[in-house]
C-alpha cells in the first residue's frame, strides 16, 4: 500500500514538474522545476530499491547537474528573454511530430505489456545492498566503460573550459 | 492495542527522533550561537550577552522572538516566489541530513545503507537555497554573494568527498551505524589512521559551512552580508539556522567518520572504564559552577534561573550516573549505551564546533582567488593521494600482512611529504606570480 | 505491487514531454533542460527493469547515462556561454552560424 | 581622480556575464568604506580596471565657518575633521595661529602637547589597525585594540574631560595644567605597551592568511608616492624617509630621539609594518618626554582678543595620517580671511585608483583600510 502511494506520488510530481518544465517562461522557474521533478524521480529510484542510484540522481544530477544550470541562468541575462516569444514558429508541427512520438510509444508499451509480468519477482534479498552489488558490477564486468565515462568527463571538462573561457 | 504498537513500532522510533529534532535543533542553533558570542567575547577580551538572564542564557530565545516580530521585508523588485521558497530550501535540505546521522546508538532516525552518502548528498542540495535566494534578491551584492557561495562550496565539496573516501575505504560501509562500529573493533579512531583525511576535511567542512576564514560569500566587510543581504526578520533567521545546522552536520560527520562517533575514548580498555563516571562529574562541576554564581546575581529572577539551570544539571547527572549505579540487566543498565553514547557524540561534535569558532576569531578573511588556489591546487590534490596512500596503507595491511603501525605510519609520512612539496610548490608559484606581476 | 509497464507510462510520458520541449521551445536553455528530462526518463526505464530481472545491471547503465548526462550539460552550457558572449542571444533559432 | 572614465549610467540589464564589465557602487552605506566614501568600481569579472571615489557626504564646510568665527572660537572645529585624531588636528592649528601672531607656547606647554599628540597617534593607529584587521576580516584584534585605546582616551578625560573630540591645546598653549598623576598614568600606558604590540604582531605579521591578503596590494613605488603627494605612513612604506617631525621640527620632537621607520615595497603589508613600528616610536618618545617634563607656565603672552597682523602662514605637522598643513590667512581683524587646511586623508585617498587597479573587489577594502582615511577630514 505505501509503496503505491509512494509510487504515485512521485510519478505525478515527475509529470507534472516536467510540464512546468516546457511551458514555464521564466527560466530560473523551469530550472527549479526540473530540480523537482528529477528529485521526483530520485524518489521513485527509491521505491524500486536502488539507493545507491538515488543518491547519485541526488549528487549528481540534482546537486551537480542542476547548480550548473543554475549557475549559467544566472550569468546570462533573463530580462530580455522573459519578453520574447517562448515558442517556435512551427511549434504546432513539432508538437503534433512528438504526439505522434508518444502515441506510438504508448501503443507499443500497451501491446506489449502482455508479455511484462508484474513487477518485483526478483528475491528482495538479492537486491538489498545495493551499494556494494553496484560497486561489484561496475569494477569488474563493467570496468572499460567506466574508464570510458571517465574520459568521456574530462574531454567534456576541456571542452567546457574551452567553450567558455573568453581568451586561451 | 499490541498489535498497533508492534505495527507502529517501526515508524514510531524514527518519527520520534524525527520531530525531537526538527523541534530541538532550532533552539540547539540558538544556544550555539550564544555560545560562539559567548567565546568570542572571551578570547576578546569582553563579556558578551550579559542582559538577558544570567550571563546571557535566555538570549537565543529573546533573539528568536525578536527575529520572529521582525518585519519581513521583500524588496520591490525580487522575484517573489523564488525569494519566498530558498530561505525554507536551505533549512529543509539541513535537517534532513540530520536523519542518517547516528546520535549514540539509539538516536537515530535511520539507519540507510547509503548513511553517509545521503548525508553528503542532501547537503549538496542546500547550494540551490543559497544561489536562488542571492538571485531572486536582485542586488549585485546578493547575486556576487550567492555566486561566490556556489562556486566554494562545489569546490570543496571535492575535497570534502575525496576525504570521506579514504575514511570509507577503512570502514568498508557507507552505514553511519557500521562506521563507528567498525572503528570499534579496530580499537582505534580512524583520524590516528588516517590524520591527513581528517585535515582535509576539517579544512573543506569549514568552507562548506561558509564559515571564517572561508566566509566571502558574507564577507561583512565586502559584500555586505553576501546572498543574505536583502532577507530580513524570520526568513534570515532561517538561513541562519541552516547555517548552524550545517554545522552540525559536517561536525557529526567528522565525527562519525574520524572522531569514532559515539565511543568512548579508549572504549575497549577496561583500565579506563573510569572514564565512564566523567560524563556525570562533568555536568555536577558546571552545576556547582552554577550554584556558586546563584547569589552574585543581580536581580531575584536571574537568581532562579541559574539556580534551574544548575537542577537541570544535576538531573542530566543523574540521568547520566543511573546507568552506572544500578546493577547489570535492568533496563536502566541498559540505557547506558544510548545515553552515554549521545553524550559522548555531542561532546565530541561540540569540540569540532569549538575548533570551528576558534578559527573564526584567530584568522583573517581569505582572498577568492587565494580560497580557490588552496581548494583546487593543494586540497584536492593531497585528498587524491591521501586516497591512494590509505588504499597503499591496507593492501600492505592486508595482503602483505604489515602491522597497523608501520603500514599506516609509512603512507601518513608519504602524505605528508606529499602534502609539503604541494605547499612548496604552491609558494614557489606564487613567488614566480608576484615577479612577474611586477614586471608587467 | 506495482505493475512493471506503470514505470514505463511513466517513463514515456516525461519522454514525450521532454521532446515536446526540445522542438518547441526556442530558448536554448529550456532545449538543453528538456534533454535532461528526456535521458531522466530513460533512466526509470532502465531501473525498472533492473528491478524487473532482478539484476543490478541496469543500475550500471544508469550511472553512465548520469554520466553522460553531466558531460552533455557542461559542454552544452560551455557552448551556451560562448554564444551568448558573441550574440547576445538565447534564442535557438537565431544559432545560424556554424563558425565566426 | 575625477575625471570621466566612468560613465554611470545603472545598467540595470547589464548582467555578470552579458557586459564585459559591470560597475559596482560600494557606499556610502557600506560597512567597510570607514564612513560615507562611496566608491564606484568598474569590475571586470571581480578585477577592478577602474574606480572613482565620490566624496563630500560628510562635508560641513570647515574653512568657510573659519571665516565667521574669531580664532579661538574656531579651534573647537578642527578637532571635528578627524576625530579619530582630534589632539593632533587642535596641535596644528594652534601652532599655525601661533606662527601667524609671531609667538611660540612656553616649552612646558610644548612638551605636554607632545606627550598628547604621540599618545594620540598610537590610538589613531590602533584604532586603524583593528578596523582594517576588521576589514581583512580578523574579529579579535579589533577589540584588543580598543583596549589599549581606552587607556589612552582615559588619560584624555582625566585631563580635559573630553575623550574624542578634545579640544586640548589652546592658542599659545595649554587651558589646563597636567593633572596630579599624568606622568604615572602615562608611563602605565606607556611601559607594558610593547608587549601589547607584540600580541598585535602575534596575531597578524606571519599569519600567511594576513600575509597573502596584504603583500603586494595597492602598491605605491616612491616616485608614484610623492607624485601624488602623498604623507605620513604611505609615503614611508614606499621607502621614501620623510616625516615633518625630523624634516621641520615642531612642538618639542627635536628634544627627542625617535627613528622613522620605512618600508620598500610600498605594499600595504609594509604600511601594516610602518605604522605598528611608529607605534613603538611614539611610545618611546612619550617615555622619554614624560621623563623630564619643564617646570613654567603653561601659557605664552597671548591677548584674550586676538589679532594677528595681516599675512599669511602655512604650518604643517605630522599627524597620524600624514601630512596636516594649515593655511590661514589673516586681513589683520579677529577672524581669518582664510583657512585652508590640507587634510592628509583626502590627498593620500587620491592614489587609490592607482593602488587599486587590477586588484579584486576584495582588495577594494584592504586598501580603503590601508589608507587610513577618515571620511570628516576627507569632506572637512
Amino acid at each position: 500500500m505505501l509503496d503505491q502511494i509512494v509510487f504515485y506520488f512521485f510519478a505525478v510530481l515527475a509529470v507534472i514538474s516536467a510540464v512546468m518544465v516546457v511551458t514555464r517562461r521564466n527560466v530560473v522557474q523551469s530550472a527549479i522545476f526540473l530540480i523537482t521533478a528529477l528529485l521526483a524521480t530520485a524518489g521513485i529510484f527509491l521505491q524500486l530499491h536502488a539507493e545507491f542510484l538515488f543518491i547519485v540522481q541526488v549528487i549528481l544530477y540534482a546537486g551537480g547537474i542542476m547548480v550548473l544550470f543554475v549557475f549559467v541562468i544566472m550569468l546570462v541575462s533573463l530580462d530580455v528573454s522573459l519578453n520574447q516569444v517562448q515558442f517556435n514558429r512551427q511549434w504546432w508541427l513539432g508538437l503534433l511530430l512528438a504526439l505522434v512520438l508518444g502515441a506510438q510509444l504508448t501503443i507499443a508499451v500497451a501491446v506489449g505489456r502482455a508479455g511484462l509480468p508484474l513487477g518485483e519477482p526478483a528475491p528482495a534479498k538479492m537486491l538489498e545492498p545495493s551499494t556494494q552489488l553496484v560497486g561489484r558490477v561496475l569494477f569488474s564486468e563493467y570496468v572499460l566503460p567506466f574508464e570510458i565515462a571517465s574520459i568521456l568527463l574530462l574531454v567534456a571538462m576541456i571542452g567546457a573550459v574551452v567553450m567558455a573561457k573568453k581568451k586561451i | 492495542m499490541h498489535t498497533l504498537i508492534e505495527f507502529a513500532k517501526p515508524i514510531l522510533v524514527p518519527l520520534i527522533c524525527a520531530v525531537v529534532i526538527v523541534a530541538v535543533l532550532p533552539l540547539v542553533a540558538g544556544y550555539i550561537v550564544l555560545l560562539e558570542r559567548k567565546l568570542m567575547a572571551d578570547m576578546q577580551a569582553r563579556l558578551g550577552p550579559m542582559r538577558v538572564g544570567p550571563h546571557g542564557l535566555l538570549q537565543p530565545i529573546a533573539d528568536a522572538v525578536k527575529l520572529l516580530l521582525k518585519e519581513d521585508i521583500i524588496p520591490e523588485e525580487a522575484d517573489k516566489a523564488i525569494f519566498w521558497v530558498a530561505p525554507l530550501i536551505s533549512v529543509t535540505v539541513a535537517m534532513l541530513a540530520m536523519a542518517a546521522l547516528a546520535i549514540g546508538p539509539w538516536f537515530q532516525i535511520a539507519d540507510l545503507n547509503i548513511g553517509l552518502l545521503f548525508v553528503m548528498g542532501i547537503g549538496a542540495l542546500g547550494i540551490f537555497g543559497i544561489v536562488l535566494g542571492g538571485w531572486s534578491s536582485n542586488s549585485h551584492y546578493s547575486l556576487l554573494g550567492a555566486l561566490r557561495s556556489a562556486a566554494q562550496l562545489v569546490s570543496y565539496e571535492t575535497a570534502a568527498g575525496m576525504a570521506i573516501v579514504g575514511g570509507l575505504l577503512l570502514a568498508g560501509t557507507l552505514s553511519t551505524r557500521e562506521i563507528i562500529q567498525t572503528q570499534d573493533d579496530y580499537g582505534v579512531w580512524f583520524i590516528f589512521a588516517a590524520p591527513v583525511g581528517f585535515f582535509i576535511y576539517a579544512v573543506a567542512s569549514i568552507a562548506e559551512t561558509n564559515r571564517a576564514p572561508f566566509d566571502l560569500p558574507e564577507a561583512e566587510s565586502e559584500l555586505v552580508a553576501g546572498y543574505m543581504t536583502e532577507y530580513s526578520g524570520f526568513r534570515w533567521a532561517l538561513y541562519f539556522l541552516a547555517e548552524y545546522t550545517n554545522m552540525v552536520v559536517v561536525a557529526s560527520i567528522a565525527t562519525t567518520l574520524f572522531l569514532g562517533g559515539w565511543l568512548r575514548p579508549f572504549a575497549g580498555t577496561k583500565a579506563f572504564d573510569f572514564l565512564d563516571y566523567l560524563p556525570s562529574l562533568l555536568m555536577l562541576v558546571f552545576a556547582g559552577y552554577c550554584f556558586y554564581r546563584v547569589p552574585k546575581q543581580p536581580v531575584k529572577i536571574q537568581q532562579a534561573v541559574l539556580a534551574a539551570v544548575g537542577l537541570l544539571l544535576i538531573l542530566l547527572a543523574g540521568i547520566l550516573a543511573a546507568p552506572l549505579l544500578v546493577p547489570a540487566g535492568s533496563l536502566v543498565a541498559d540505557a547506558k549505551a544510548g545515553l552515554h553514547g549521545a553524550f559522548w557524540f555531542l561532546l565530541k561534535v561540540g569540540l569540532y564546533l569549538y575548533v570551528f569558532m576558534w578559527l573564526r576569531f584567530t584568522f583573517p578573511r581569505y582572498r577568492f582567488d587565494q580560497l580557490m588556489h588552496l581548494g583546487w591546487q593543494f586540497l584536492v590534490p593531497l585528498s587524491i593521494v591521501n586516497v591512494m596512500g590509505i588504499g597503499l596503507a591496507l593492501v600492505l595491511h592486508r595482503q602483505w600482512g604489515w602491522g597497523h603501525l608501520p603500514a599506516f605510519g609509512l603512507t601518513t609520512v608519504l602524505t605528508l611529504a606529499v602534502a609539503g612539496w604541494l605547499a612548496w610548490a604552491g609558494e614557489k608559484k606564487e613567488k614566480q606570480r608576484a615577479i612577474v606581476g611586477e614586471e608587467a | 505491487m506495482i505493475p512493471t509497464s506503470h514505470y514505463l507510462f511513466l517513463s514515456l510520458g516525461l519522454f514525450t514531454i521532454g521532446v515536446i520541449g526540445v522542438v518547441t521551445r526556442r530558448n536554448v536553455i529550456v532545449i538543453l533542460m528538456s534533454i535532461e528530462l528526456m535521458l531522466n526518463a530513460v533512466n526509470i526505464n532502465l531501473v525498472a527493469f533492473s528491478r524487473l530481472v532482478g539484476s543490478v545491471e541496469g543500475h550500471v547503465f544508469a550511472i553512465f547515462i548520469i554520466t553522460d548526462a553531466a558531460a552533455e550539460a557542461a559542454v552544452g552550457l560551455g557552448i551556451i556561454i560562448a554564444f551568448f558572449r558573441n550574440r547576445e542571444t538565447l534564442l535557438g533559432d537565431e544559432m545560424d552560424l556554424l563558425k565566426w | 581622480m575625477a575625471d570621466e572614465r566612468i560613465p554611470f549610467a545603472t545598467r540595470a540589464e547589464s548582467t555578470v556575464l552579458g557586459a564585459d564589465e559591470i560597475i559596482l557602487n560600494m557606499g556610502p552605506q557600506h560597512p567597510s568604506t570607514h564612513g560615507v566614501l562611496r566608491v564606484k568600481l568598474r569590475l571586470d569579472g571581480e578585477k577592478v580596471i577602474g574606480s572613482e571615489c565620490v566624496i563630500g557626504y560628510l562635508h560641513r564646510g570647515v574653512e568657510k565657518i573659519a571665516e565667521h568665527r574669531s580664532y579661538q572660537q574656531f579651534a573647537p572645529y578642527v578637532d571635528r575633521m578627524d576625530y579619530v585624531a582630534a589632539v593632533s588636528n587642535g596641535l596644528g592649528y594652534c601652532e599655525a595661529v601661533e606662527k601667524l601672531l609671531g609667538t611660540e607656547a612656553p616649552l612646558r606647554a610644548r612638551v605636554i602637547r607632545t606627550i598628547l599628540t604621540e599618545l594620540q597617534r598610537i590610538a589613531s593607529h590602533l584604532f586603524w589597525l583593528g578596523t582594517h584587521a576588521l576589514d581583512i576580516g580578523a574579529l579579535t584584534p579589533l577589540f584588543y585594540c580598543l583596549r589599549e585605546r581606552e587607556e589612552i582616551l582615559k588619560i584624555y578625560e582625566k585631563y580635559c574631560g573630553a575623550r574624542l573630540t578634545t579640544h586640548a591645546f589652546r592658542i599659545g598653549g595649554l587651558q589646563y595644567e597636567a593633572y596630579d598623576e599624568f606622568e604615572k598614568d602615562v608611563e602605565r600606558f606607556c611601559t607594558p605597551f610593547d608587549k601589547r604590540v607584540d600580541e598585535y604582531e602575534a596575531l597578524l605579521t606571519e599569519n600567511r592568511i594576513w600575509v597573502g591578503r596584504t603583500r603586494g596590494i595597492g602598491v605605491l613605488t616612491a616616485k608614484e608616492a610623492i607624485d601624488y603627494g602623498a604623507s605620513g605612513p604611505v609615503i614611508r612604506a614606499s621607502g621614501v624617509k620623510w616625516d615633518i617631525r625630523k624634516a621641520m621640527p615642531y612642538a618639542a620632537y627635536d628634544l627627542y630621539k625617535f627613528e622613522i621607520p620605512t618600508g620598500q615595497n610600498g605594499d600595504t603589508y609594509d604600511r601594516y609594518i610602518v605604522r605598528l613600528e611608529e607605534m613603538r616610536q611614539s611610545r618611546l618618545i612619550c617615555l622619554q618626554a614624560i621623563e623630564n617634563i619643564p617646570a613654567g607656565p603653561i601659557m605664552g603672552k597671548v591677548g584674550k582678543v586676538l589679532k594677528p597682523p595681516p599675512g599669511e602662514v602655512y604650518h604643517a605637522i605630522e599627524a597620524p595620517k600624514g601630512e596636516l598643513g594649515y593655511y590661514i590667512v589673516s586681513d589683520g581683524t579677529t577672524q581669518p580671511y582664510r583657512v585652508r587646511i590640507r587634510p592628509p586623508s583626502l590627498i593620500n585617498l587620491e592614489a587609490f585608483d592607482k593602488m587599486i587597479r587590477g586588484h579584486l573587489v576584495a582588495d577594494v577594502v584592504a586598501v580603503i583600510g590601508t589608507l587610513d582615511i577618515v571620511l570628516g577630514e576627507v569632506d572637512r
